[in-house]
This record gives structure tokens, sequence and C-alpha cells, in this order.
């Protein structure tokens, strides 16, 4: 195959698992003001509570219908978005609204600390596995190469996601109403909006995201700790250079770190660690704010 | 009429489909106090801002002191003697009033800024003091600006502006946030100030009564553009600029 | 008022240098590594001072400490002056090439765009096999002068030295903060604009005290890496620079002390929580941390040092 | 005069902590600060089997009895054994730190740990400076005493070169063709330099074999579909991956998948540890090895060190419900030395408990017993060890549900490992001279 028709795949692929597991972290900071740092962990979580759940599926005798572990999943995401999601939010969040960002930082900083050892406590140290949704949706041949069927399903759960997300947002009346709070959350509790609401909403929405991530990857991996440390800074490049809060820019981020790194990896084996922050300086450089940040002159 | 001090040709900027200024040409001789009226969204204080280098502006010309200063950044205009205040008082809003003070004190002192000097020295503090006193605002010296009234808030913005060699100063809504009873005592009060410092006024202002009284020469700006430029009577009986700035009727 | 300053100076010299006689040698080492931490943390907290938080310090921590280290071992330099003097050149000059760029960034971007920065040159370290990748390298114990002490001597010259530092740099960094310069940093922290039309450049107080922050950085990693004999590229590790945040926002922007008290705090805490839960020494840390930023929103200086005229 | 208040603080911290005394271990009781990850990435793979095999032993070793001669003697020569452990994640610095602590404050009567390569690089000058007895029991990096020497410190396992060599010589002794071969390993330290060692290797045995391409994903990377293209692409007749814990279990999962194991021979440098998480999910054919002769290999060798070998596999199925992989072996043979070499001590300075000084005379050169077969303090004037290897080709047992090792190879210490006084560098780029193989 050739070599340009490689790296737009594998680019891809790479590409709709970082919108994922970006996403979340995008919508979190517009609605909330907050870079989550935890985001990694709930994003470990997310792949813990799929390792458990998928296995626990087949232990009661899910092999009958294996596609069910996929309906697993995404249960495991929603379980770890109901409980972690309100806990946070409401337990601790809630209490910094409006404080510095980079104290905001630091708030969640202690919390990926917290949730690391945390996740020790729950689910040991030994990896869990769960390779069968892998492997279940079988083979694709792109030219002399194989790529698994389950690499592609995860493209179209990004774009799934990316056209959910983009819908509620732009077509439903609670997405306008988040919109405007993204805007300018003071008008809009001025205007009667209950923010509150929709801080919890968008936070459980973000954890969901960051926890499905964990989900699909789970399958692909053996689940161990230390996994939410890696996935955190590419996540933040990518909303970086997608501009925060803007859910569009995520998905263009995405693509341009995915493609990117693509590249690298066939034609420059040695710049692949530095692709990423390489593609966030040069849109930092002409962008500042990020590809799709809302730019507000100030009123004076 | 003294010389000219500023002197604005064919200032043209728009913001997208809209014309925010449109042909602007003014001459402003030294020492003269200036008023421009106009609806919100006139071109008021978008000229303000290009004249003071927030905004830069399409094309045209500020010709101020032998120099054209359109595009200029607001830091290179100030240095060279033009001051502004703002509709909303910008103040530091974790100092004190003093402390404020000694802020524009101390870019202003020579040869600028310090690393070592306290900001708090004695002889920087006497300055600020004499410039609140100047203003009658000393007794709030010691209070954080969240404090003040919003007429203190406007007397120390434009005390600030007063810190550097000033030849100009653009008072950008000077009566707006400040109590009724207050908005002369206060006008009168920095226009003393202005005047006995020798300095060129240009204010923008919706009162009337304010504009009458205070200015010797009026601005009427309508869309981006300036419908009328004569003495306040003038100005005020126009029926252009009745029909679309005062409002009052013909 | 200045004379106080002499005092305070020379009271926290002789406090601090008791220690070498009192302090038991595990914490005597511990205090020096938190003291020289607490030197990078104190350029956070200059930068604090104007409205920005460098989450990418190790960028200096490890430029410091790696310049005294490949000084040391390819040129045979072992005097701890000049090794200090050398690589604060060498931040100086970085932070000079990197300071005007990074000046105009705010908030979230300033903060992400200076941790971008420091780790790429944590990737480029981790590359450099030939200067030890990612296992780093070690360097020998420094000279004082001619003077090259060994075990306990070493420790407390050692300790000695970055005591002075700590002091000089702590007096050096007061009489800036308390300076016309500094109140145009706490002005610009609050109103730009406000700056700008009063006729001084924003930009240019942000890179003095991002270059300020650079030079002690430098010194810090400097002395780290002299004290531990060893430099990696973790030095620049984006969590190495998230403690020296935490340290600073901890200390808070009002007391300089302060930064320091909450360096061997950190230190101690994070000993002893890594001895006693080696399980959930992370989640320790955490609660701890946590536990700051709710009692003391603004820091440690909040309890001894209110502003004049600040509410209660 | 805030600064005299804080002063005040400061000079009562100081106080607080001069006053906090350690407390020393007994005479009878010999103390060990034990450093292994308890969290991040290697601790599943390394920090954790190590020490419940550790854990395992200690209590064995306290009971008295429960080994083989010459291990049947109680705790180390009658001193019941005590252990500080501390995790070892956080980077060098948090180390060396933790090492004064232990070695000021807890007051151990030796140190045993280290799996990261740059720990096990920072740590020694502190411990000669300190004078304090440390038993590196798993770093791989050669650089430890081949760009230092030092008085106090000993590694108890060979470095990581044989683990590289011994891969490149089962190829050629199994005579498997490579006409081209390609790389994938982590991107830090032990990656590249165990991708060096390789390379070297291969430049000897198989001087016209083409390198296609040496990829280093991010440590920790998790997704390797790019990477995995990239090998389908190129086509070497073998990858070579020095890969472990989660990096190794992903990699080969996804690699699995997409039929790399059947278009290239794959040969993993430290790969048996991930085997009981994988079982049958690990491919058959496989070339790997276990940095020496430990696990699977351990346990097919047989031979005079069976009985000791059976004695702790057994005792670790039967507590843990899984075998012990390499880690565990290591921390074996680094207690198993210890206890030698305090034993020895004692009989030198007549049963007291020896000092850190009486420690290192008598573990320079020592050799010893382990279930990984014979250690001998050979390298870097007694103070490295070198110890046999083994490597193997993977084949599940479907009846037993096992995971087995066929066709393994037992090599030599002096075959994989340069000899005295050389640098594992020059040795693999001058043809192995002073090699001894069968």
């Amino acid at each position: 195959m050739d070599l340009a028709a490689t790296i737009l795949v594998d680019g891809l692929i790479y590409a709709g698992w970082l919108f994922i597991v970006s996403v979340g972290l995008t919508l979190v900071f517009g609605v909330l003001n907050i870079l989550n740092i935890a985001h990694g962990s709930l994003y470990a979580i997310g792949a813990y509570a799929s390792a458990s759940m998928v296995g626990a599926y087949f232990a009661l005798g899910g092999e009958a219908f294996p596609y069910g572990s996929y309906v697993a999943m995404i249960l495991a995401a929603l379980l770890v978005a109901l409980v972690l999601g309100p806990l946070l939010e409401r337990g601790l969040l809630r209490f910094f609204y409006g404080r510095d960002e980079v104290l905001n930082v630091l708030v969640t900083y202690a919390v990926f600390l917290i949730l690391e050892d945390v996740m020790k406590l729950i689910w040991g140290v030994n990896p869990y596995f769960v390779y069968e949704p892998y492997t279940l949706l079988g083979d694709v041949e792109i030219g002399p190469l194989f790529y698994v069927g389950y690499d592609f399903a995860v493209i179209a759960a990004a774009i799934v996601v990316g056209l959910a997300v983009w819908l509620t947002l732009n077509k439903t009346r609670v997405g306008k109403v988040v919109l405007a709070v993204i805007h300018d959350s003071e008008m809009s509790q001025t205007m009667g909006v209950n923010v509150q609401r929709i801080y919890l909403g968008a936070f459980m929405a973000g954890t969901f995201l960051a926890a499905l991530g964990g989900a699909l990857t789970a399958p692909m991996i053996s689940v161990t700790p230390g996994l939410g440390v890696n996935v955190i800074i590419v996540a933040f490049a990518v909303v970086i250079i997608g501009g925060l809060g803007s859910v569009p820019g995520a998905a263009i981020g995405a693509l341009m770190v995915g493609i990117s790194r693509a590249a690298s990896v066939h034609l420059m084996p040695e710049a692949e660690l530095f692709i990423i922050y390489f593609v966030m300086a040069i849109v930092l450089l002409f962008r500042p704010e990020g590809l799709f940040a809302k730019t507000q002159a100030r009123k004076i | 009429m003294n010389k000219a001090v500023l002197e604005v040709r064919d200032l043209q900027k728009t913001f997208g489909a809209v014309t925010a200024a449109q042909d602007i040409s003014v001459t402003v001789p030294e020492g003269a106090v200036y008023s421009l009226i106009g609806s919100n969204g006139a071109g008021k204080t978008t000229f303000v801002n290009m004249v003071t280098g927030y905004i830069k502006p399409d094309s045209g010309l500020i010709n101020f002191g032998n120099r054209n200063i359109a595009g200029m950044a607001p830091r290179q205009i100030t240095r060279l003697g033009i001051h502004r205040s703002f509709q909303i008082a910008q103040l530091c809003a974790e100092l004190t009033v003093e402390e404020n003070m000694l802020v524009a004190d101390a870019i202003h002192g020579h040869p600028g800024p310090s690393f070592l000097r306290r900001a708090h020295n004695a002889e920087a503090r006497e300055r600020a003091l004499a410039t609140l006193e100047r203003f009658h605002i000393a007794e709030h010296r010691d209070r954080l600006v969240p404090e003040l009234s919003g007429g203190v808030k406007k007397l120390l913005d434009i005390a600030m502006a007063m810190a550097g060699e000033t030849q100009i100063m653009m008072l950008d809504e000077p009566t707006s946030g400040v109590a009724a009873d207050e908005k002369f005592p206060i006008m009168d009060l920095v226009m003393d100030a202005l005047r006995s410092a020798g300095v060129t006024v240009i204010f923008v202002e919706h009162d009337m009564d304010i504009v009458t009284r205070y200015s010797e020469r009026v601005l009427a700006f309508y869309d981006g553009r300036i419908i009328a430029d004569d003495a306040p009577g003038e100005v005020l009986s126009d029926p252009e600029v009745q029909r679309y700035v005062t409002g009052a009727p013909a | 008022m200045r004379f106080n300053l002499l005092l305070a100076a020379v009271i926290a010299f002789v406090v601090l240098a008791a220690g070498s006689v009192i302090l038991p040698d595990w914490a005597m080492f511990l205090f020096a590594m938190a003291l020289a931490k607490g030197l990078v943390c104190l350029g956070i907290v200059g930068m604090m001072r104007g409205g920005v938080v460098s989450f990418g310090q190790g960028l200096y921590y490890c430029l410091g400490a790696y310049t005294a280290t490949l000084v040391a071992n390819n040129l045979g330099v072992s005097d701890i002056f000049l090794l200090t003097l050398l690589s604060s050149a060498v931040c100086l000059l970085v932070g000079m090439a990197f300071g005007p760029l990074l000046s105009s960034y705010r908030g979230i971007f300033f903060a992400m765009l200076s941790l971008a920065l420091s780790m790429v040159l944590y990737g480029s370290l981790s590359k450099m096999s030939f200067i030890g990748g990612t296992d780093g390298l070690n360097i020998a114990a420094p000279t004082f002068l001619g003077w090259a002490p060994e075990g306990r001597p070493l420790q407390m010259a050692l300790y000695i030295y970055v005591v002075a530092i700590v002091v000089i740099a702590g007096v050096l960094m007061r009489i800036y903060f308390d300076s016309e310069r500094g109140l145009l940093t706490l002005a610009t922290r609050d109103n730009e604009l406000r700056v700008e039309y009063l006729g001084a450049s924003v930009r240019n107080v942000m890179t003095y005290n991002y270059v300020f922050g650079a030079v002690l950085g430098g010194i810090g990693g400097t002395i780290a890496a002299l004290a531990l004999g060893h430099v990696d590229p973790e030095f620049a590790f984006w969590t190495t620079s998230g403690e020296f945040v935490f340290v600073a926002i901890l200390a808070g922007s009002l007391s300089v002390p302060s930064v320091f008290v909450a360096a061997i705090i950190l230190e101690l805490v994070r000993s002893f929580s890594n001895l006693y839960f080696p399980n959930t020494w992370q989640l320790a840390l955490g609660i701890f941390l946590l536990a700051v930023i709710v009692v003391l929103p603004k820091g440690l200086g909040s309890l001894v040092s209110r502003r004049k005229g600040s509410p209660a | 005069m805030m600064k005299s208040r804080i002063g005040g603080l400061l000079a009562a911290t100081t106080l607080a902590v001069g006053m906090a005394g350690p407390a020393a271990a007994a005479d009878d009781t010999f103390k060990i600060g034990v450093i292994t990850f308890l969290s991040g990435q290697a601790a599943e793979s390394f920090g954790v089997p190590a020490w419940n095999g550790g854990k395992l032993l200690v209590d064995m070793l306290n009971e008295g009895g429960k080994l083989p001669a010459p291990y049947d003697k109680m705790g180390f020569g009658g001193m019941k054994i005590e252990a500080v452990i501390v995790d070892e994640a956080g980077g060098a610095t948090k180390q060396v730190q933790e090492f004064r602590n232990l070695v000021q404050r807890e007051e151990v009567d030796a140190v045993v740990g280290y799996v990261s390569s740059g720990d096990c690089l920072a740590v020694p000058p502190v411990a000669d400076e300190l004078k304090a007895f440390t038993i590196l029991y798993d770093c791989g990096t050669p650089r430890v005493f081949e760009d230092g020497s030092y008085e106090y410190v000993f590694r108890t396992a060979a470095h990581a070169t044989m683990d590289n060599v011994s891969l490149a010589r089962y190829l050629k002794s199994r005579d498997f063709d490579v006409p081209s071969f390609a790389g994938l390993n982590q991107d830090y330290a032990w990656g590249q330099d165990s991708w060096a060692d390789f390379t070297g290797a291969m430049k000897q045995l198989y001087p016209d074999a083409e390198v296609k391409t040496a990829l280093f994903p991010k440590f920790g990377a998790g997704q390797y579909g790019t990477e995995i293209s990239a090998l389908l692409r190129e086509k070497p007749a073998l990858v070579h991956s020095s890969n472990w814990g989660g990096d190794l279990q992903g990699f080969l999962i996804q690699a699995t998948a997409r039929g790399l194991h059947k278009r290239a021979q794959l040969a993993l440098a430290a790969g048996d540890h991930v085997i009981p998480q994988l079982q049958d999910k690990m491919p058959d054919g496989i070339f790997l090895g276990a940095r020496g002769v430990n696990g699977l290999a351990a346990y097919a060798r047989g031979g005079e060190l069976k009985q000791l070998t059976d004695t702790m596999w057994d005792a670790y199925e039967a507590e843990y419900n899984t075998f012990p992989v390499q880690a565990p072996f290591r921390m074996w043979q680094a207690l198993f030395g210890l206890k030698t070499a305090v034993e020895k001590a004692m009989a030198d300075n007549g049963g007291t408990k020896p000092t850190s000084e009486e420690l290192a005379a008598a573990m320079k050169g020592l050799s010893w017993d382990a279930p990984s077969g014979r250690i001998e303090m050979a390298l870097a004037d007694g103070h490295q060890a070198i110890q046999p290897n083994a490597i193997g080709t993977t084949k599940w047992n479907a009846d037993t549900g096992k995971m087995e090792l066929v066709d393994v190879e037992y090599y030599d210490a002096r075959c994989v490992n340069p000899p005295e006084g050389m640098k594992s560098q020059d040795w693999l780029a001058q043809g192995f001279p002073g090699a001894e193989c069968d």
C-alpha cells in the first residue's frame, strides 16, 4: 500500500482515540473553566471498569453473545461517570469555581494523585486483560497490511461521539444553554440559567468521555497502574492546539497530532517524541490561544 | 486660535460589516476643550481608542507633535503625551489608592521604574499625595479600590493618567457611573486641574448639560462619521444632531 | 525599613545555619534539597506576583543541573561558586531567549507553553544517550574555593552554601518585590491595560520576572545536582515542575521566607508518607495538597503577613 | 517583623526534626532497607513480584530450616531479618533522598534495591559517601561499574548486555536466517541500550543482516498501531523488542491481532514475565529470555539446584497462586548472596553482626548458589555479578493449560558476559574476545 495512505489510516486511527480522550477535557474546561489533570485518571478508571465489566460479562456466560461485551464497555464508562462525576464535581470542584485557573490545575493534580492510589487499592497492581472485544470484529486487509476491525470501530466511535456532542450543543435547548455558559457564565447566571446543573452535567459528560476513551482502549492493552499519566499530556496538547473549550478544535487538533505522529513514525521515528510539542508550538506561535479559541476584545 | 496639537485626517475603520469610523478629520488646537457626542455605537469611543492606540485604524493619519501616531502602541502614545481615562475606571483592584498612584508615579519617574528603589519611598509618596490632594481624594489613600465610590474611582483613574507629562487628555465618559449630584463637582474638579496644567482636553459625554458647560467645541458622531463640528450652541441646535444624537424635538 | 530587612536576613541565616549543627545527617540533606528547590519556587512566586504561573520551571532546574554536571565532568571544574555562576549564566541566556516569546501568554496558555518547553528539553535529553539518556549522569562532590571536604563536613559545607544563597536570593527578591518594579508587577497582575496606558510595557515586566525565575531555577538545579550527585531528564519532567508550583501556591506570594518553609514542609511530608505509607503515599500527598489549598487559599504567607489595608 | 516569626517557625521545625531520633536495629536483628516499585508501571512486572518473592524468602529464613543446605540456618547467621520497604517510584532524585533516610534515619544494616537503571547510577556514590552496604538487585545498565567504581556497592545480577548477546547467539545456534531485522523498544535508556547491544551482537554474528527500522515508542505509550503498520510494511525477518510490562503486553496483543508474529519472528530480550498474565494469548514460537536462568527456564533446567529451585517455586506458587518469573528470582539471588556474605563475615569476625566494611570485604568476589544458577561476583573487581542465561521458544501446552518453554539453550556465564576489565560496548565491538562458550 502506498505510504501516504498507510500514514493516513494509522493517523486516523490514532486521531480517533485522541479525539475521544480529549473532547471531554475541552468540554469540561469550556464550561467549568477547569483544566482537569485528573482526566487521565478517569481514563484509567474507565479502562479498569471496562476490563472488570467485560470480564464479568464473559464470566456470566457472555460467550453465547460476545457482542454484548461492547455494551458492557459503554455501561462501564457510564457507571464511572455516574459515580465519580457527582462525587468530584459536587464534592470538590464546585468549591473552586471562579478561582485562579492555575490553582484549579493543582486541585485536579491532587485528585489525580489520590485517584492513582485509589485505583491501586481497588484493582491492585496486576494487569487486567479483556481481548475478546478487540478481535471480535475480524481483520481488515488494506493492500499488504492487516488492520483489526476494532481499529475502525474506534474511528467510528469517535465520529459518533463528535456528532453527538456537536448536535447536543447546537441543536438542543440544553446544548444552547451550555454554549451560553461556555461563552459567559456570569451573564447566563443573570439570565436565570441554572448554572449548577449545567456544571454537573458537563462534568459528568466529560467524565463519561474520559472513561469511554479508557473503556475502548482496554481491550487492546493490558490495564495496569500508571495508565493515566501518559494520556493526559497528549490530551492537553490536542486541546491546546484546538483551542480550549472548542469541540471542533479538539477534532482538528486530534487529526493534526494523529497524522503528524503517524508520518513521523513511518518516516522519521526518532522525531516521534517531539512531534506533538512541535505541532503545538507552531500553532501557538501563530494563534496564541489555539485554533478555535473564542477571542474576545475587552470592552474598555 | 492656538496652533494645532492634534490633527486627524481621513481615519477609516471597519469591523466586518460595521463601519466604525469613516472620513474622520479633526483639528484640535492646543489648550482647547473638545467634547464628543453621539448615541451608542456612533464612533466616539472608537475615535478615542484609535487616537490612544487601542485600535489600529484601517487608514488615515493622526498627527501629534510632528509625527503620525496612527497604529502605535498605547504605551508609546502615552509616552508621547496623550493620556486617557476610561468609561469603566481602569484601576488595580488589589492595590490601595495610594499604591495605584505610586504605580503611575513609578512609571513616569526618571529614569523609569527601578528594581531597587522602594515603591513606597518618601518622595514618591509625597508626590502621590500631592496629586491625590489635587483631586480631593487623599483621604481615601489607604483604601482598596473595590471599597471606593464610583466618583472616587473616576477621579483616581484621571489622577493616574495625569501623573506623566500630559499634553492631551482624553476622557471617555468621565461622569458615567457617578452619582447624579456628584457629576458637576467632579467635572469642576477635573477641569480645574486639567486647565491649570494647560492640558488639551477631549471628552466623550452623554450629558448635554456637561457638554455645554465645559466644552468649547463639540464633535457630533453618527454612524461612524462626524456630522457636526462647531461651538456647543451651534451643534446642539443643528437639526441633524437633534434627530440622530440628542433626540430633542426640532 | 532596610535595616529591618538586613536584621531579618541575619536572623534567618543564623537560624538556618544552626541547622548544620543541630540537624541529623538525613534531615540536613533534606533541608538542603528543599532549600534548593525553594529557590526555583521563589522564581515562580516572582511570576505569580505578575499573574502568571509557569508549569515548566523544571526547564531551568534541569538546565542548571545539566550545565553544572557537563561542565564539571568535561571541563574538570569542581568549584561550587564557579559552577553556580556558569549555570545561572546559561539559564539567564536561555531565559532571555524564551522570555519575550512567553511574555505575551497568560493564564493556562503560559502554564502550558512553559510546560511544553520543559517537556521538549526532557525529550531531547532522554534521546541523548551520549550524556546518559534517561539514566542521567553523576556529578562528583564540589569543592569550595579549593577546599574539598568529605562526609559530614561536605554535607555541612553544601548546606551552609545553600543557606547563604537562599538568604541572599531571598533578600534580593524581597528588595525587588518592594521596589517600583515590584509594584509594577502587582499592577500588571491586576490590570494590564492600565499599566500599558500609563506608558509601561507589560511584556517587559513579564520578561523580567521570567528571566529572574530562570536564573533562580538554574541556581536551584545546580545545587540540587551537586547535593544529589546525580542528574537525569526527570528534572525537566512535568511532575517535577508541578511540585514547584505546588510549593509556590502553598507559600503564596506574600512572603519570601514562607516559600522555603513550604518547600521544607513538602519534603518532610513526602519523605515520611513515603516511608509510613509506601503503598499510598500519593494518596497522602494528594490529600495534603487539597487540604492546603482549602485551608490556606492565599498560602502560608497569609499566616504571617497581611498586606496593609487588605480586608481580613 | 514577619521574617523573624517565620524564622521562629523554621527554628521550631529544625529542632523538632533534630529530636526525632531513629531506632537502630538491635544486635539480634539484621535490618534491610528494600527499595522496589510499588506503584507505576514497573510495579506489576518487577517490583511487586520481586518483593512477594523477597517477603516469602525472608519469612522462610526467619523460620529457619525450610531450605536445603547451605541455606538451612535461621535468618542471616542466626539474626532475625527485618525489612523496611520503600516505593521506588518517583525518580532518582527522590531515591537518593530516600536512600539517605534509610541509612541515616532508619539506620538499616544493608540496602537491597533498585530496578531502574537511573536509580542504580544515582545511588552508588551516595552509598560510598555514607559507607552503606548496598546491593543492586535488578537494574540492567552496564554503566554502573563501567563508568565508576564503588567500595560498598555490589550488583548481584548480571547486567543487560548478556540478555541481547544471548538472544543473538540463540538465533545463530538455531541456524535462524536473518536477512533483515527491526526493533521496537521503549524510548528510554533501557530500550535504547538494549537495541544498541542487540545490533552490536548481530553485527558480529550476522554481519550481512540489514536493519530495517528502529522504532522507539514512548514509554507507556499503550498504542502501537502505527508502529505495527511500519513493521508490517518494512517486512523484517525478525523483530527485536526489550519492552517489558504493560508496554510489552500491549504490543503483543496488538501485534498478534494484526498477524505480525506470523510475518516476522519476534525476539523478546526480557519477555518471560508477561507469560503468567497473557497465558495462551502469548503466541507460540516467540524467542524470549528472562534476564538470567529465571522463571520457566530455571524450572526446566533441573540439575543439582533443582531442590533449591523447586522449594522456592512451590512456596511461591502456593502463596501467590502463580509461578515466579524473573523478578523474584533476582530478589532471591540478592538475598541468598547477602545471607552468604553476612555469614562469611561473621565466621571471620567471631560471630558479631558485621559492619559495612566487613560485609563489603565478604561480598567481594563471592560466589553462591541461587535458584537462577551459580552467581559469581566476577567483574568490576568483585562487585559485579555474572550469571548463566537461557533463551527459549514459547509453546502453549493445551493439555495442561500452561505455557512452556521449549528448545531452551543455556549459556555459560562467561559465554555471554564480557571478561573482567573490559567494557561491554568494547567487547561487542571487538567480537566477544575471551568468551568461553561450550
